[in-house]
Formats: structure tokens, sequence, C-alpha cells
């Protein structure tokens, strides 16, 4: 049941952003993160704010859950927004309480540097809320595929990936069988004095490592006999289906860019 | 130690989305020296209960008491290494918990947990290896030089060294061979007998229910739906195919020989050496009486 | 009389070094995700997980190239799905970084992991290079040099503990049947 | 018509073989198999099973003997074909599943043959058709029972359509049910498709279901024949630390009560056949 909670930022469902190419969404990310630094003024953060919600709002993830997922990322944003504001001294004095004094150039840095903030790490969690964890691997299979020419293992890379993600539930299921075997054993890495928690690390480390070799040992035999012998000559059963949509959302991507160029200051 | 469970629930990741229910309602007394068994389908709650026997769970509902303590849903339990000590838990493959350098060093590491002194904890390791029939050289090996067998049994001895009043165990034979099987599940009775243990099996194997417990609770669906004499509870056939249960297999063959002959025998027979002189008792009858 | 074990030894130990790499990432994942101490230390709350002591143990015990793919796709995918998604690729490149200069000075002059004391100063060598990208990291992201200064601390506690607690398991690790 | 599709000539292994003190792990052992058998292979922990099957098919090679499968000799070269034509299944539901959903595990050995898309989607589908688990398609492996994953394992084997199945202790993890449920599988397959299957199990009631059984002792092979006779040899096999099917146990213990039965039965209907006719004073 826990696997479900980690790798419940994925959210199934079935809107645009969901059914888009991952390689579509993995290079529109990397694209807008690029974009989103061209934006300097109040008109082009503007556009950029309302771009990302046009997202969001197609992605059909619910905000609030979308704001929910992210509260320690939000606080980050507040300690950000309220340094700038604090540390930045030009432009005209708008506040004055004491020794809090708030200029006007802070205040703008502040608003700015946050809808920047706001925007990547909404567009960015939108990527992993509508793409299963599979998919942005077989994504970042396909793009790395040139990198191939330079000897990067990228078959081997994606199947570790992949076999990762298998294998993510099936060690947490153990650690938390061990961390009870050990704790009716009077070991408890919850309790006690810090040098006792410490110690109690040992009874659970060793024994989910010589379990992880225990089926690493079992499950390469396994490939092995199934004729798993490297990249080559490998067929794909998963395919992708690159559409005009996906096409299109980069299209889109470049008309933002040009966008901000224009209203740039 | 008596151990009571009254009106029990329990849900995993309470109060998340996911929630998930996997006990209602249960009640469930185990008396002091008893054996009892808990049988039923996969996912019916089993191994969940179990681990309320010793507060690894505490219930979101109800109460559960462990001799003198009591550990109830909302109340914040403190201190209860002092239970844990008391009810020794072999959990299912065992051997996945062995961890240390030498099968002495993780047999005291329990007993040495709970203060008890090295001495004694050495002491105990060397009664324990003895008496689950290891080699004496097995103490200064690593636990993982062993074969499964083997571990299954100092994991096992891990566990005894605690000097536990209650033994729980979580279908300990899975995976072993017949003969290791047979050998696990007759020290664990002999240890019942000897040591006063009282003794709580979780098992699929109505076999093995039938022919060591003296009280049966039957799960199904996060409920303790029923309790009672092994006699009782695997003489009711329908009941037991209510619940996705088989009755152990010389029910099944007394049933068959009884359906055959027309007869009844006079008792149920709780284990194969006790079918086969009910059955012999009644063949000789029958001849006579012709 | 004719070839020994295996027919094919060559494919035979690649799916298994590709299988345990897998396994490596899995375990750093998890430990982030799962094991967490709480320490009496404001910096985080004290909540303290053992991801990092994960991947010293990981470098430490299969060296430079392992510890580099656990730390950058263990630690990157925890980013990734976890919320933190923007940090993902300084993650990647810290982590992997890190890991890698573990695994290489441990495994440094054919030691292989072996040297106690050259295992601690790996650890120790790498903290500095792994504060130092998440610092260059976030102050691209914030735009500014004094905001990513505030996780500093936290990143020093975190390695600390994963140093403190790596190096113990290591040892017990390499007594155990599989790294004989 | 019958053919043989595996065979072992003195074939000898030993694990270490720098260590004089270890001894081989299989010894001198011959023994052949003919096309569509259903072979139980039984012995104690230890006493070899696992090293023939990964004898069988290249994961080991002999020192010395031969071992040919689907009439190649086993070497290099013949490794990947011989390998193609023989699915196995192993005992840890869990340690075996490759792909991230149950389709794609079953088609990991599809792409590692290079059997084109189309073509995959249909054996894949069919695959899982015989295994009655069409309907998880795209379930992921902890969501399913051990008895589903174990079945899953059977489907990416039989997705390579082999003539050869080899179970590992298949069975031995799983709980009664998905014991059941993989032990019926396998025998509905067989009447299906004529497939022969090798499995290795503790369990002898599963082991009397087979044509013929071979037990191992301390890596040589100690009797050979059809159900009956192997488990007539009965205190042998306790000897070796293995057991017999329980109708022969009640018929051993009846006898000891003193019911003097003259025959040795397999199934429990057989016995009480004969009880009866007893009872009814024949
Ligand atoms: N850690 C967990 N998180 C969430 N749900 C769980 C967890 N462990 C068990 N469950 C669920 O609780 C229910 C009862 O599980 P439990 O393990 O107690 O059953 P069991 O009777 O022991 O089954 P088995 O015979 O297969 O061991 C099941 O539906 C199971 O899916
Ligand atoms: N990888 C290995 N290295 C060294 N020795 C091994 C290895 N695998 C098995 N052996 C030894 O070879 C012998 C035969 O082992 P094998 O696994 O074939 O037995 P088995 O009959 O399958 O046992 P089980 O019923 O426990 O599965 C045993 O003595 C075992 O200790
Ligand atoms: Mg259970
Ligand atoms: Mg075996």
């Amino acid at each position: 049941m826990m696997e479900k909670m980690i790798f419940g930022r994925f959210i199934p469902g079935n809107s645009i952003i969901h059914r888009m190419d991952p390689r579509a969404k993995i290079s529109f990310v990397f694209v807008f993160i690029a974009i989103v630094f061209i934006a300097n003024s109040a008109v082009t953060y503007g556009i950029l704010l309302g771009f990302t919600l046009l997202v969001v709002f197609l992605s059909k993830i619910r905000l609030y859950f979308l704001i929910n997922g992210l509260k320690p990322v939000f606080i980050l944003l507040i300690f950000t927004f309220l340094l700038h504001i604090f540390f930045t001294r030009e432009g005209d004095l708008l506040l004055n309480f004491g020794f809090i004094e708030i200029y006007e150039e802070g205040l703008r840095q502040g608003i700015f540097i946050s809808i920047r903030f706001l925007v990547l790490v909404f567009i960015t969690s939108i990527l992993t809320l509508t793409t299963s964890p599979i998919s942005i691997t077989d994504g970042i299979e396909v793009l790395l595929g040139p990198f191939k020419r330079v000897k990067l293992p990228v078959h081997e890379l994606a199947l570790m990936m992949s076999i990762s993600l298998r294998f993510i539930p099936t060690l947490m299921d153990e650690t938390g069988k061990i961390l009870k075997a050990q704790m009716a054993r009077g070991s408890d890495i919850g309790s006690g004095p810090i040098k006792e928690r410490v110690k109690a690390v040992v009874p659970l480390l060793i024994p989910l490592f010589v379990s992880a070799f225990k089926r690493a040992e079992d499950l390469a035999t396994a490939m092995e006999v199934r004729g798993y012998r490297g990249g080559e000559g490998r067929t794909r059963y998963r395919q992708l289906d690159w559409r005009f949509i996906d096409s299109l959302s980069l299209l889109v991507l470049a008309g933002l860019a040009g966008m901000l160029w224009y209203f740039r200051v | 130690m008596d151990i009571l469970l009254r009106e029990v629930g329990y849900s995993y990741a309470k109060d998340t989305p996911f929630e998930k229910r996997a006990l209602t309602d249960v009640s469930l007394h185990i008396p002091s020296g008893s054996y009892t068994a808990i049988i039923g389908h996969t996912g019916s709650g089993k191994s969940t209960v179990l681990q309320h026997l010793n507060a690894l769970l505490k219930p979101t509902e109800g109460s559960v008491t462990i001799g003198e303590r009591k550990i109830e849903a909302g109340v914040k339990a403190k201190n209860l290494r002092d239970v844990r000590r008391q009810v020794g838990i072999v959990f299912q493959f065992p051997e996945q918990q062995l961890f240390d350098e030498t099968v002495l060093k993780d047999i005291m590491f329990g007993p040495l947990n709970y203060g008890v002194t090295e001495e004694e904890a050495s002491r105990r390791a060397h009664e324990l290896v003895e008496q689950l029939g290891l080699p004496s050289e097995v103490l200064t090996k690593s636990p993982f030089d062993l074969s499964g067998g083997q571990m299954r049994r100092v994991a096992i001895a891990g566990v005894l060294a605690m000097e536990p009043d209650v033994l729980v165990l979580d279908e300990p034979t899975a995976g072993l061979d017949p003969r290791g099987r047979r050998e696990i599940m007759d020290l664990f009775h002999q240890l019942h007998i000897q040591k006063g243990l009282t003794t709580v099996l979780v098992t699929h194997s109505m076999e093995d229910a039938a022919r060591y417990a003296d009280s049966v609770a039957i799960m199904h669906k996060g409920r303790c739906v029923v309790t009672g004499e092994p006699e009782k509870i695997f003489s009711n056939e329908e009941q037991l195919r209510d619940y996705s249960l088989e009755p152990p297999r010389t029910i099944r063959l007394q049933r068959k020989f009884e359906d055959k002959a027309g007869i009844k025998l006079g008792a149920i027979s709780m284990t194969e050496e006790a079918l086969a002189k009910n059955i012999a008792l009644a063949v000789s009858e029958g001849r006579d009486s012709e | 009389m004719q070839k020994t074990t295996s027919y094919s030894p060559a494919t035979n130990s690649r799916t298994l070094d590709l299988v345990l790499t897998s396994m490596a990432i899995a375990l750093v994942f998890v430990a982030t995700l799962l094991l967490n101490i709480r320490l009496p230390i404001a910096a985080n709350g004290g909540l303290v997980h053992l991801g990092t002591a994960m991947l010293f143990i990981i470098a430490i015990l299969f060296g430079p190239k392992k510890g580099l793919i656990a730390g950058a796709v263990g630690m990157g995918l925890f980013d990734l799905v976890s919320g933190w998604t923007l940090w993902a690729p300084i993650t990647i490149v810290a982590r992997g970084l890190q890991g890698y200069l573990v695994g290489k000075i441990a495994w440094s002059g054919g030691r292989n992991g072996g040297s106690t004391s050259f295992n601690i100063l790996a650890a120790v060598v790498s903290i500095p290079l792994m504060v130092a990208i998440y610092y260059v990291g976030e102050a691209i992201i914030f735009s500014s040099w004094i905001i990513p200064a505030a996780s500093i601390p936290g990143n020093l506690v975190q390695n600390t503990v994963g140093l403190i607690i790596a190096i113990p398991v290591a040892i017990a690790l390499k007594k155990t049947p599989f790294f004989k | 018509m019958n053919s043989i599709i595996l065979s072992f000539e003195n074939v000898t292994f030993t694990y270490a073989q720098e260590d004089e003190s270890v001894k081989p792990a299989v010894q001198d052992l011959t023994f052949s198999i003919q096309d569509g058998e259903w072979i139980a292979l039984v012995g104690h922990n230890g006493s070899g099973k696992s090293t023939i099957a990964k004898l069988m098919n290249g994961l080991l090679f002999p020192q010395t003997g031969k071992v040919s499968a689907m009439g190649k000799l086993m070497a290099e070269e013949s490794l990947w074909d011989i390998r193609s034509e023989i699915g196995m299944v192993f005992q840890n539901p869990d340690n075996q599943f490759v792909g991230a959903t149950v389709q794609d595990d079953v088609a990991f050995a599809l792409e590692n043959n290079g059997v084109p898309h189309e073509e995959m989607v249909v054996r894949v589908k069919e695959a899982l058709h015989q295994v009655k688990m069409e309907a998880y398609l795209d379930h992921e492996p902890h969501h399913l029972s051990g008895g589903q994953k174990q079945r899953v394992a059977i489907a990416g084997a039989l997705a390579l359509r082999p003539r050869l199945l080899i179970l590992d202790e298949a069975t031995s993890m799983l709980d009664p049910q998905g014991r059941m449920e993989v032990i019926e599988t396998i025998r509905e397959l067989r009447e299906a498709t004529g497939l022969t299957v090798i499995s290795i199990t503790h369990d002898l009631e599963e082991a009397a279901l087979a044509d013929r059984i071979l037990v191992m002792n301390a890596g040589h092979k100690q009797l050979e024949g059809t159900p009956k006779e192997v488990f007539l040899s009965g205190n042998e096999l306790t000897t070796l630390g293995l057991d017999l099917p329980f109708a022969m146990r009640m018929t051993h213990l009846l006898q000891e009560a003193g019911v003097a039965l003259q025959g040795e039965h397999m199934t429990e209907d057989e016995l009480v056949d004969e009880l009866w006719t007893f009872y009814s004073g024949k």
C-alpha cells in the first residue's frame, strides 16, 4: 500500500496532457525551463503564469491537489519572497516599519522570482503527475537514443530504471517486515537515545542488502533463461505514439517563446 | 499469559486516501497455556491479528490486553518493550532477519537488547542450538553460510532466546521440505508442553491445525468468525467451505470411508494415527458383526 | 575436460551486474523515502533520511560506476516522484558525482572498499562537493546567492549521519559471503 | 512417435572445482526425457535438483558428460536456440518478474528474441489466455497474489512457445490455493498442447501426478520410475528425508493398526475402495 503513496504522485487520468507522448512532455519541460528565463517584466511574467495555469487546467489535475502535494516547496517559496523583499534596497521606499523597509524594486523582484519559481515547480510537477514512471523511462530511453553513438549504454540505463521501479515496492515491503522483525527482538530505530537508534540501523540494513542481493541473483538467472543478452537485436513491446498534438505542443511552446521575447523590456 | 482482543478494528494507512481496512470487530481470547491455531483464506487478516498480539500494531478501534497491559485505540501506549519480550513472534521466513557476523551473536541479539547479561545470553544460545538439533559448530559460523533449513532454525532460536511466555508463529514452515516441516512443528509442540508456552499458530495447513492446536479461530474478511475446539470446527465441513477452507485430509478420508461403508465412526480423527486406529476398529467390529 | 562453469560467462555477469545496479538504485530510493531517524536538531525538523548512508555504502561496496548510477538515478527518481521535480537535475548531478567520488577514492589503488580509513576519507571528501553543487544549483533556481545557503546545514547533517551509519554497515557487509 | 527431447549422459558437475573437499553437486547422472512427458524431480534439500535444472538450459556446464536438448548438443553455438525452446519458472514469484506490468513481463522473452511488435501483441494475449490471466494485462506485480504471479511467470515462459517447461519448486512458496491454481494450470496446458514438463518439487502429492519420478540423493540418481514404482519403495524415500503421499501413508498406518490391506494406494479413492471390501467382509 505504501507504494501508492509515492507513486501516488502519478495520478492516472485521460486528459490531453496525460495522453501526450512522454518524449513530447519531457522535451516540453526542458524547453520550458529555458524559456522561463526570458521573462523580465510584469507582462512577460503574467503571460508565463497564465500559460502555466492553462496547462494545469488542461491536465485536469485539481489545483488543490497540486498545491497540497507541494507544501514543503511552498514554504521555500515564501522564504524566497521574503528574502527578496527585505534584502533589495533599490527604487522607491514603499513601506517603513521602523527597521523593516520595503522598497519597490524589492517587491517587484520578490514577485517576479516567486512567479518564476511557481511556474517551474508547477510545470515540472505536471510532468510527473500525468506520466507514469515507466513512461518517463520509455521517453528518456528514446530521447537519449542519439547518445548511443558516444557509447552511453542507453538501453541498459532504461532497463535498470524500469527494474528498479519494479523492485521499489517489493523492497519497501521487505523493509517494513525487517523493521518489525527486529522490533520484536527489542531493537527499534524509532525510539530511545540517538546512539541506540543509529546502532539499530545495522540489523536493518544488512538483511535488506542480503535480500536485495539474493533477489538480484534470482532475477539475473530468470532474465538469462528468458534469453536476455544485452540490447542488440531486441525489439520493443511498448510503443510510443507521437501524434499531432505532440508536435502542436512544441509549436505552442515556440509561440510562447516568441511572445515573451516580444514583450521583454 | 492471557491475551484478550476486544472488538479490535485495524486500518492500514489510517486517515490517508489509501486507508485499507484489515480488521473489523475482532474479539478473541487466548488463554494462558493454550495452543491456538488461526486459520483463514489469504488476505483474511491473520497476520494483522498476529501483530496485535505483541503490540507491533496498535488497534485503531477497540482494545488489546496482553497480560497486565492494556493497549487501547486512541490512547498513546508507551514502553512496549516489556510486552514485546514476553510475546515472541516468529515471522514468515524469519531467516530474513538474520544479520550478525556469527550465529552466536545473532541469537544473543534479542536477549542483549532486553538487558540480559552477556553470559546468560550466550548460555541460552548454546542451549537452544542444541535443542533445535543444530551442530554446535554453527555457533561460530556466519548465518549466511548455512542451509535454508538451518537458517530458519537459527532465526527461531533468536526469538526463543528472549524466553517469551507467549510464542506467536506466522506460517513458520513455509518453503521447507517435508522432513524439516515436521521437525519444526514437533519442536514447537514440545516447547509448548515442556515450558508451558502459550502458543499461537497462523497456518494454511489444516492438518497442522488439527494435529497440534487445542483451540482454533477462523478469520474471514477481517473478522474472527468462529472460535472453538478443533474437533468441532473441522467436523463442520459446510462452514469451512463457506470460509473458503478445506477440511483436513484425515477428515476428508474419514468421510469418504463413512459414506462408502454407510456407518459413522465414533470420533472425528484429528491425526493420521488416530484415523488409522478408528478405521481399524470399525473394520474389525464390522467383521465381528457379520 | 571442456570449459568449466557456464557457457556464457560474459553475458551472465553482465546481466547480474545490470540487475545489481538496479537493486542499488531501488535501495537508495527506499532508504531516502522510508528510513528516517529523528534527531534533536532543528534543521529539517530533525528528520534525517538514510538515503545518503545507503549511497555511501553502495559506492564503498561496488565502486564508482554503481555509486554514480545509484546516486544519480536513485535520488533523482526520488525527487521526480515526490514533488521535488525541479530539483531532480541538481540532484542527478550532485548525487551522481558524489557517488562516483566516494567509489573512486574507496576503490583507489585496488583497495576495493576494503580500507576503512579510505572509506571514511572518501565520504568526507565528497561532502563539500555535494553541498557545493546543491548550492550552485539552487542559486540558479532562486536567482540568489543567499537563499540556497539555508539548505547547507541540513545537507551537512544529512551527510554526517550518512557517514556515521555507512562505515560500520559497510564493514559488516564486507564480511557476508556475498563479498568473499 | 515419441522422441527424446532432453538427455543427460554421465553428467558430473562440481561448483568449486579448485576446492578438493567440495563434493560434486551432480554426479555421473544419466537419464532422458521423452517428448510430451511429465517428469517430477524430487530429493532432499541440496540433493542437486536446481543444479540439474541449470545444466538443462546452459546456465551451468558439466565438467564431464554431455547434455543434449532438442536434438542438439549443448554448446556455445546452440545455447540460445536451446534456451528459446525451454521455459523455466522459479521458486520465488517476486524474483522473476522483470516487467512493470503483466503484459510487459510476458513480452520480455519475446523482446529478447527479436519478435516483431505485431506478433508480440498476439502472443502475449495468447499466453495470458492460456493461464487465464488475460484480465490482468495492465496489473502491476505487487498487486497480484503469489499464485497469480506464478501464472504470469508461466505465461512469460509460454510466450516463446517452448517445447519444454521446467518448474523449479514453482509452488513451494504459495498458499494451498495458489498451489492448486498453478498445478491446475499446468495440467490443462499439457492436455491442450502436449507440452513436456519437468517439475522439481517437495510436494509428493504433486509428484504423484507425474508420468515418471526421478529421485535424487546427494547428487546421485537414487530411483527412477512411475510414481507407483517409486512410492512402493516406501521406507527408502523416508530415509532420504522425503515423504509419501497421504493415501500411502494412511495405507501403512492402517496396516500397522492391524488392517491387512493388500494393495498400495496412490489415491484416497483406491484406499477407500479396498477398505470397503474389508469392512463389508468380502
Ligand atoms: N502493510 C499493509 N498496508 C496495507 N494493507 C495491508 C498491509 N498488510 C496487509 N494489508 C491488507 O490487509 C488485509 C489482511 O492482510 P493480512 O496480511 O493480515 O492477511 P493474511 O490472512 O495474513 O493473508 P496471508 O494468508 O496471505 O498471509 C489484506 O487485504 C491485505 O491486502
Ligand atoms: N552457487 C553455488 N555455489 C556453490 N555451491 C552450490 C551453489 N549452488 C548450490 N550449491 C551446492 O550444490 C549442492 C546441490 O544444490 P542444489 O541447489 O542443486 O540442490 P537442490 O536439490 O535444488 O536443493 P533445494 O531443495 O534446497 O532447492 C548443494 O550441496 C549446494 O550447497
Ligand atoms: Mg499472512
Ligand atoms: Mg533447488
